[in-house]
């Protein structure tokens, strides 16, 4: 790939060439609306790129190809949109247990169940809480633009590795479908001693290494869970948003991904007319940027998270600022497509309302 | 006489029906319907040929044709 | 609109499925994009995956783009009966639409609160040898309406929008947006 | 909508009251309308269509409870026949099929076919295979044809990267629990006849408690194979079938099933 | 099942025993250690009973067999533990998006992963936040006695029912295994009528009913999302919790299920040495009981929330008394068996903590 | 811990350094310990060790990293061939192999198993099918027989509810992708000598890269059959082999394979 | 013990598996019940599903019981060795032990912390013919050393733990229980 | 002389090493190991009869066997 080269492409295109620019090696993939541009993109590219793209036969599957690249200390990639990534929680949840790096990417459809194929933010819990069984976290970033779905692609396979640990790219339909100038960066030489002293690739000479997460012995799976819960801690440092007219604001829009950008149009339309208002868009859900809420919420800001679901974020929101201050809610349905003009209202009404 | 009937608002020109009729009748009209698909038709002037196979109705995708046959053997009518 | 103040445009541009609209968005999207402006494009994403009409969203501007999505947007290009329907009223008091008279009524356009071009596009395309260049007919017609982005960054940007093996159409497709645009004075 | 009757004439073929009069929104010439059709036409000669519950598929076909007015409920992709189990052991005494694509049935829900063949489920399967996720734009699936191009396979099936076609009317032919494993094609009047048949067999199959039924059925999708509906027909004859025969793999409807 | 009869048995069995008194006449399972007693005694019992017992493929297969016989208005169940519950969360979300009722037992063991088989309260986050995709909510029941796990069981199929909407019962690895004595209840007699206006029997003369997610015409997903989420604030008012010595209590700990009643033992401990603290013991883990503990935080109380995980319930609980008080919390890590004795320090400490 | 050799004799079976040094935790008379007895002398003799990545199944055998001093990964529950996938294209130089029991491969795994085969994924899959789930306590299994009293059917297994068992090294042996399928026991020396010949020609058909190698090991769970060991090793003989025939169901190793 | 206060008393049973400690477990929790106490009882619930050792806490209480999981309890029926290695440290001082001398060395029960009760059970059982009711003679001291429940109640209890096709077993049972409160006193 | 080793520590007694020696010398001690298992041996007065076929190694689950050929055909020692 040229240096800097600037195209003009889809989301879920930007996702696939973060991918390669990462490095990344394998792609197992499965059909699923709207996100399928990245498979069927992967599986001329990668093969190209001298690479192994896998339609595996479900996204069960597909998650456990990835479990099995990742403990080889491969870089390797899944994508798929909501109903599929729910067939992946189990996974996800022994990656997490083994601590094998893997990179998840949900462009993020209308549920539950079926639902539709339109946006929707209905996945926040699942990603950030951990749809999977026991205590683990992934870390997830939410692009919001089609230049940060790229960049952030990239950048998850290097805190997959950085900490072991599965890393899901959070988007949905609008961020996948919709196109945007994007400057690729130079194609990363992944060190050919990443992993060197965790991955599998036959014992050789040394000891054998085993890559699992089932821990009977007398106090293991609880020192495991103890080993994981200070890795989570340390993740503390990657957090990531965008804060945007927040420096005079009374109230402090809280929206992350393509509902961040729609709001950041509500809010310059608010400006303009005179409105003290400005945006804080979370561009890593896991870590969530606590601190920095809680720094705006200490200067006696207001806040009204806007989220396309029924209220989910707003948990971490509260959480974040709690004793300090309290956050308003404003949802839109997954099922209906948001515009800024849909926001307005809602901000100028969390604006009025009394601190 | 036996005779068929495209309902045109349902026929989406795929022209599979044209393809399975004994005696040839059945082909492209120039008329487009409202979803903008080219209908298939017989022509009058082909009518009276129409066999009532139910050959053009069993390979049609979309149920756009009807068929009634004569109730007396073929030449009867 | 002036050269030198912040420019933004947002334009919504809708037809049949076969009328090739989302190619001229992605042209106008390119146009933009090689005119140093930001832009965003997106696709209608509905339910229907095969059939019926399509419409994207394009955004040009000089400073950074909030939302792709745009309810009521300033300027619209209607290709068809539908489409008029569906976008005339949620076009911004005295926004521009290009709308195609070939296949639309001309007393259907609003010519009061909002500002409406007129142009064949079918019939212009047609005289140029290729009715399906209408989309490029009616592109044409927009930039000229707007001035959003020159012509030539329009005709320059064909390439990045035809693929190689198509190229010798190009030309012809030159022809078309200059017509329109011409067709738009 | 069709002229009226005239004396002496009989209606020959019509629309049975059970599928809908409504566009369908296949593509021109996708079979899933003629697979509709059969079906309808089977519920009704039988007097099952009040008794039916319907076990819809994600595919192409995820309306089909607007085109068949039966009771009907909605499978997660891959899973109608757990689904159709679930309603069977739940409600016996009704008339339970699924319908489904060959990305759903030999794919991701490859588990759920052949161990509710192999249990001997009484329900009915019918299987849409046109070689090709269709709803979603085209992939290839577990059918699709050696050579044969698709998005996820853009310079067409490759035995040695993706494996063979997969032969799903053979498979749960081998497997105890069924009754009836046939295979037919919906590209020509002959051969539609034998689908309707086939159909038929694994119905009754159920409705005498025999055990579990199943009917592939090779379906064009003209759309992802990018070809006219007249051209995807002929492929089926010169492609498909040489490959995947048609023919009854398994037929114990005569011996008293597997009870 | 003779009236109101004493037994003395497991946590597993009492709800194989609850299921069969709610006149459940379906079951699907697949094994996994601890709950294998509820399909081994189902295996019989229900066939006895004259319902049915299937064995599926797997739990993806088991909980499809459940959305397919809740569909038909039958009372029916699945059971599992962890990694199998992951497995179910696309069929939950299909259930909860398509109004299926139906039961799910998770007898919660230690992960992440493959984890170990002791219990664990891992799973918090995945039962009440929806592990699966998109907006949707199950009711949540934590029984804490054996009786509980047979009361709540029947109880579950109750308000699946009412709402039509996927219930479940969150036990671990400690309530399926102990034995106490249960009070068995005549069985019910299920209404023929339950679900006659929705259940699919065959359309008969009416007309077809379909149960189905997928909403795809314009604002048809958004309207289903509007209907549900006025059903789960519904819910509201089938909260349940227990609450101990709490009147004159400084200090309030929270805990569910299992590690409920092992706090309590070591409060009783506490209360003998003259410390005042209680236990509040959410039966229901959705609805939360945020009401009642709002009204605790207004009193002035200060708040420990204990779970056998590295906090998922502390969430629920910060958010119900935000604004009015916070609430620390203490975490024994799945791996480790929890014993009174371990309590007793963090509450003490807890309890000289400034409010 | 064995006597010192004397002089004139040489040493004519110990165990291959590959297996661990350390008692298993099996019940007595299980036949997990000679499958993996059987795959360490192979993996020896084919100079195999240094390369090997092993993938795990769930089951009795979950602690198999205890017992052969391999590179290895554990599978979730059934989904060891799309993990070995998934290690195999990472890393096509290494060998890799799965190994699986009946409630693992058949059951839950039906859809990873049958897609591995049949995409001709270059692994090896040792398949220990002892009819019956033994480590969560002896539940049903797709494998076990007709009329076989498991903690979930606690009658017997019934054809008619709960269908046939399934006969796993035919099914793949059917699959394209396939290059050797075959099933052996573990019950007698003879059949014992057969299984490793056979697990050998399913390893050398990943070795010299021609495609997906399957042996299916009939063997006793002498704990959840709530019989003696030798009594069990009797069960193979006079009620397994008869149902689950041994032999080769598919061989192309001599002709390229899949390639 | 007496009588009229609060009841309460938690008791730990170990031994090898073979043993059948979960046995006289379920066997004490079923007569606390029918004495009308709280009873509950879990086996212990570790990684090892075959062989090895084996162990259950049982509690009877007039209250209402907190945590079934008691980590150092008011009383222990220890069977074995590593039972007595595991245990004996954890009892509450003055805690109650029924140490089964016929398979540990008397020397290593521990009698000034806590009360060890050194029953010589394998011995007795064989005595009365059967060896394998070394857990009931355990019992029986158990019951006489706490008179937490009657033993007449463990007596009749007898047949809540023992299935009906081995209803013949029951006086020798019975008869172990008393041998062992004989043994106890 | 050919002969064999039980590691009486890894022995679980499942006999199946009985079943198989071609010289039945392989029987069940009367001792238990540690883990409480009967284990098999060869009896003091059987032990030169042993053929060293391996067999019993061979089904051994366990590899509780080892196994010594002598050199030399088997008259020889
Ligand atoms: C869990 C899940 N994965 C993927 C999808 C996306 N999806 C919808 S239909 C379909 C495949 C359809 O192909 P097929 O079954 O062959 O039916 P056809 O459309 O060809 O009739 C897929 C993958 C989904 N809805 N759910
Ligand atoms: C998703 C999931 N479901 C269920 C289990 C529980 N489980 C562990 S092993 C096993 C079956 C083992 O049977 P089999 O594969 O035949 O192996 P065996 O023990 O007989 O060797 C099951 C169901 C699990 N760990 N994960
Ligand atoms: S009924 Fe037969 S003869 Fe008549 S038009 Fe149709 S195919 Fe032709
Ligand atoms: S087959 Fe039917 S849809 Fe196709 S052209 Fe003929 S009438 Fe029209
Ligand atoms: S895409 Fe294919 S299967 Fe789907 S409706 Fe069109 S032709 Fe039919
Ligand atoms: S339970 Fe069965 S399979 Fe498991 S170790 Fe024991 S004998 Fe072997
Ligand atoms: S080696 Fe052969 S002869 Fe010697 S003990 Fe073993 S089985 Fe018997
Ligand atoms: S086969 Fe092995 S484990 Fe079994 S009795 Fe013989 S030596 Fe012992
Ligand atoms: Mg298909
Ligand atoms: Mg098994």
């Amino acid at each position: 790939m040229a240096k800097n080269k600037r195209v003009f492409i889809k989301g879920n295109e930007a996702v696939a060439y973060g991918a390669l620019a990462a490095g990344c090696r394998c792609f197992f993939g499965y059909p699923i609306t709207p996100q399928n541009d990245i498979p069927e993109f992967m599986s001329k590219a990668i093969v190209d790129a001298g690479g192994e793209f896998v339609q595996a036969e479900s996204e069960v599957a597909a998650a456990n190809m990835l479990l099995g690249a990742g403990a080889c200390g491969i870089r390797a990639m899944t994508s798929s949109s909501s109903p599929g990534v729910s067939l992946k929680q189990e996974a996800i949840s022994y990656m997490a247990g083994s601590e094998i790096p893997a990179v998840i990417v949900n462009m993020n459809r209308g549920g539950p169940g079926l639902g539709d194929i339109g946006p929707s933010q209905g996945d926040y819990y699942q990603s950030t809480r951990g749809g999977g069984h026991g205590d683990y976290r992934t870390l997830v970033l939410a692009p919001g633009t089609v230049q940060e779905a790229y960049d952030l692609t990239v950048k998850a396979f290097d805190l997959a590795f950085k900490y072991r640990n599965p890393v899901l790219v959070l988007g949905d339909a609008i961020l996948g479908q919709m196109k945007e100038p994007v400057t690729l960066t130079p194609t990363a030489k992944v060190p050919a001693s990443e992993g060197k002293a965790w991955r599998l690739e036959g014992k050789g000479k040394r000891k054998p290494r085993i890559i699992k997460s089932l821990f009977l012995e007398d106090g293991a799976l609880a020192a495991q869970n103890r080993h994981l819960e200070a890795k989570y801690a340390s993740m503390a440092g990657e957090v990531a948003c965008e804060q945007f007219q927040l420096k005079d604001a009374d109230l402090v829009v809280v929206a992350y991904g393509s509902i961040g950008r729609i709001a950041k149009t509500a809010i310059r339309k608010l400006r303009a007319k005179g409105k003290k208002v400005g945006l804080f868009r979370p561009i890593t859900l896991y870590p969530f940027p606590d601190a920095a809420l809680a720094k705006l919420a200490k200067a006696g800001k207001k806040f009204l998270t806007i989220e396309h679901n029924l209220g989910q974020m707003v948990d971490d929101v509260r959480l974040a600022i709690r004793g300090l201050a309290d956050s308003a809610f404003f949802g839109v349905y997954p099922g209906d497509m948001p515009a800024p003009e849909d926001f307005e209202e809602p901000i100028v009404k969390a604006l009025r309302r009394k601190a | 006489m036996s005779r068929i009937a495209i309902d045109e608002a349902r026929c989406k020109g795929c022209l599979l029906c044209t393809t399975v009729c004994p005696v040839g009748i059945l082909v492209q009209s120039p008329r487009f319907n409202q979803q903008g698909y080219k209908v298939a038709e017989v022509r009058p002037e082909d009518r009276d040929k129409c066999t009532g196979c139910t050959s053009c109705a069993l390979i049609c995708p979309d149920l756009a044709i009807t068929v009634w046959r004569s109730k007396k053997p073929k030449g009867g009518a | 609109m002036a050269a030198k103040k912040p420019k933004h445009l947002d334009v919504i541009i809708a037809g049949f499925g076969g009328q090739g609209v989302l190619l001229i968005g992605n042209l106008l999207a390119y146009a933009g994009m090689n005119a140093g402006l930001n832009v965003t494009y997106i696709p209608v994403y509905g339910a229907e995956m095969r059939g019926g009409t399509a419409n994207c969203t394009v955004i040009l501007s000089s400073e950074d783009i909030g939302s792709p999505i745009v309810h009521r947007p300033q300027s619209a290009i209607i290709m068809n009966r539908p489409s008029l329907d569906k976008f005339q009223p949620r076009l911004l008091d005295k926004g521009v639409q290009i709308v195609n008279s070939s296949l639309i009524e001309p007393r259907l356009a609003d010519t009061k609160r909002v500002k409406s071009v007129l142009v064949p596009c079918n019939g212009i395309a047609d005289k140029l040898g290729n009715s399906r260049m209408a989309n490029m007919v009616a592109l044409g017609a927009f930039v000229a309406a707007t001035q959003i982005v020159p012509l030539a960054a329009v005709i320059k940007s064909l390439e990045n929008v035809i693929s190689a093996s198509y190229k010798d159409l190009i030309p012809k497709n030159a022809q078309a947006l200059e017509a329109g645009a011409a067709a738009a004075q | 909508m069709s002229p009226a009757a005239v004396k002496d004439e009989i209606l020959a073929f019509d629309r049975p009251e059970v599928v809908a009069d409504r566009a369908t929104h296949y593509c021109p010439g996708c079979h899933h309308g003629v697979a509709h059709r059969l079906v309808g036409e089977l519920l009704t000669e039988m007097g099952l269509v009040d008794k039916t519950i319907m076990v819809t598929a994600i595919g192409c076909s995820v309306f089909l409870y607007n085109y068949l007015l039966l009771d009907a409920v909605e499978a997660p992709h891959g899973r109608a026949p757990a689904v159709a189990t679930g309603v069977k052991r739940s409600r016996p005494d009704n008339f339970v099929f699924t319908y489904q694509g060959d990305g759903d049935l030999a794919s991701i829900g490859l588990a759920e076919i052949v161990h509710c063949a192999n249990r001997g489920e009484r329900v009915s399967v019918v299987f849409v295979n046109n070689t090709v996720y269709g709803m979603t734009g085209g992939q290839m699936a577990p059918t699709t044809l050696i050579g044969q191009k698709t998005t996820t396979c853009p310079g067409g099936r490759c035995r040695e990267r993706e494996g063979m076609p997969i032969k799903m009317a053979e498979i749960i032919g081998g497997l105890g629990g069924t009754v009836f494993a046939a295979r037919a094609a919906l590209n020509n009047v002959k051969n539609i006849r034998q689908a309707k048949k086939f159909l038929k067999t694994a119905f009754e199959v159920q409705t005498k408690g025999l055990g579990f039924g199943f009917v592939e059925l090779l379906s064009a999708c003209p759309t992802n194979w990018k070809m006219s509906p007249v051209k995807a027909n002929q492929r089926i004859e010169t492609e498909m079938i040489p490959y995947f025969p048609l023919g009854i793999f398994k037929d114990l409807s005569g011996e008293g099933g597997v009870c």
